[in-house]
């Protein structure tokens, strides 16, 4: 499956890229080991937001097909 | 209700009056509450000139509306309109417009107070200053705590 | 600070940007909370045509001005501006505005909610309403409880 | 000793008159006695709302001359 990434603020700065797509070959797979794969080494930072598909939700979230996910940091709109 | 997250300038009371004008009906709401949040020159003990605000498009769209919907749930509002900038911007520009139009003061305040309160909370923009030294930096956290409903004496929510 | 009585109606969004142009330092504030309050088409179960505002001149101001001042004792407000209108008005037309300007959120919405609260429930003003059978009559009380702060539900506050 | 008496709202309609200027002659007069001169055949009303050169007060508030009494109903602005 096809899963699209994307990182904002400083989130982008760390990882040094806005975007990208990752294949993954098994389904069942959650945000916590996308990311494993994505930032082999370095764990996933404690005070990061996730959102699936624009909704937020936590690391545990199982992944299928074409989903898109966002890592950022605490927001500071407003 | 309307929700608008766009580059350009606005001018907060220009828009409150045009959307009154164009959609809101004449003699039924009795009570407006606007909250404006403008640009300041200092944050965190720091002297800002410019900020830069990100933002998730279509996430934010979404997320505002959910939390206006929420307010018109929760509170007798006729309507309700919210604006917010993203991208460059000055000291003294408003950044975010969030007006209610209700039959009832006291649902007026507490339905603009929870707009702004959970916009802050999770509308997905993040905000970079830019300070005099030419220095730049993610601010962490907004100064204000975004669930904060106090009726407090002279207290800095820092 | 100011406070203004008059007859002649105003146009608060335009009041307020000319106030904080004028008087309001550029980046100083952060956030700003407006009140305002327009007349009805009801109250109470009538339909209201017109109506007239009576004051005591003087006191009213003075009382208006208290108020003001005792928000500016309890919050962090940089400043705050109220106009009220006495005399005869149509449906629709803006009867009071309260503006408050303030380096935090939460203490420019108290302030507010504050001023009008005690305003209401302090400055001298009679409100004598002219239905459409005709009838004259002079409003009893007001439809909200002038204290009321509550986080309520839907609930209406009659 | 001379007193400005001023009525608004329904207790204006109710007086027949707005404004008028009672001479007292002696000192310590309260609010409830000038009211029983002004209004002979009525008792206070208990809603009525008080104000003294212009600040609130009850009806034992002691009068002295040059004095601005006001008798109105609870007020409804804003």
């Amino acid at each position: 499956m096809k899963i699209t990434v994307r990182y904002f603020a400083n989130m982008r700065d760390r990882m040094g890229r806005a975007e990208e797509s990752v294949a993954l070959t098994d389904g069942g797979v959650t945000v916590e080991e996308l990311w494993a794969k994505v930032s082999p080494n370095a764990p996933l930072p404690t005070n990061v937001l996730i959102a699936v598909n624009m909704e937020y939700t936590d690391a545990a979230h199982p992944l299928k097909d074409g989903d898109e996910v966002a890592f950022f940091p605490p927001v500071t709109g407003g | 209700m309307k929700v608008i997250v766009q580059e350009q300038a606005f001018d907060p009371y220009k828009e409150t009056s045009a959307y009154e004008r164009e959609h809101v009906p004449v003699g039924k709401h009795g009570a407006v509450v606007t909250f404006v949040g403008t640009m300041r020159d200092f944050n965190d003990g720091h002297d800002v000139t410019t900020m830069y605000l990100e933002h998730y498009p279509n996430m934010t769209e979404r997320h505002i509306e959910q939390v206006c919907q929420e307010a018109l749930d929760k509170w007798d509002v006729d309507d309700a309109l919210v604006l917010h900038r993203y991208g460059e911007m000055t000291i003294g520009d408003p950044i975010v417009l969030v007006a209610v139009w209700s039959a009832h003061r006291a649902h007026a305040f507490d339905a603009c107070r929870y707009i702004i309160n959970y916009l802050k909370e999770r509308a997905p923009f993040w905000k970079r200053e830019s300070t005099q030294a030419g220095e730049q930096r993610w601010v962490e956290h907004n100064t204000e705590d975004p669930g904060v409903n106090s009726q407090g004496a002279k207290q800095r929510s820092a």
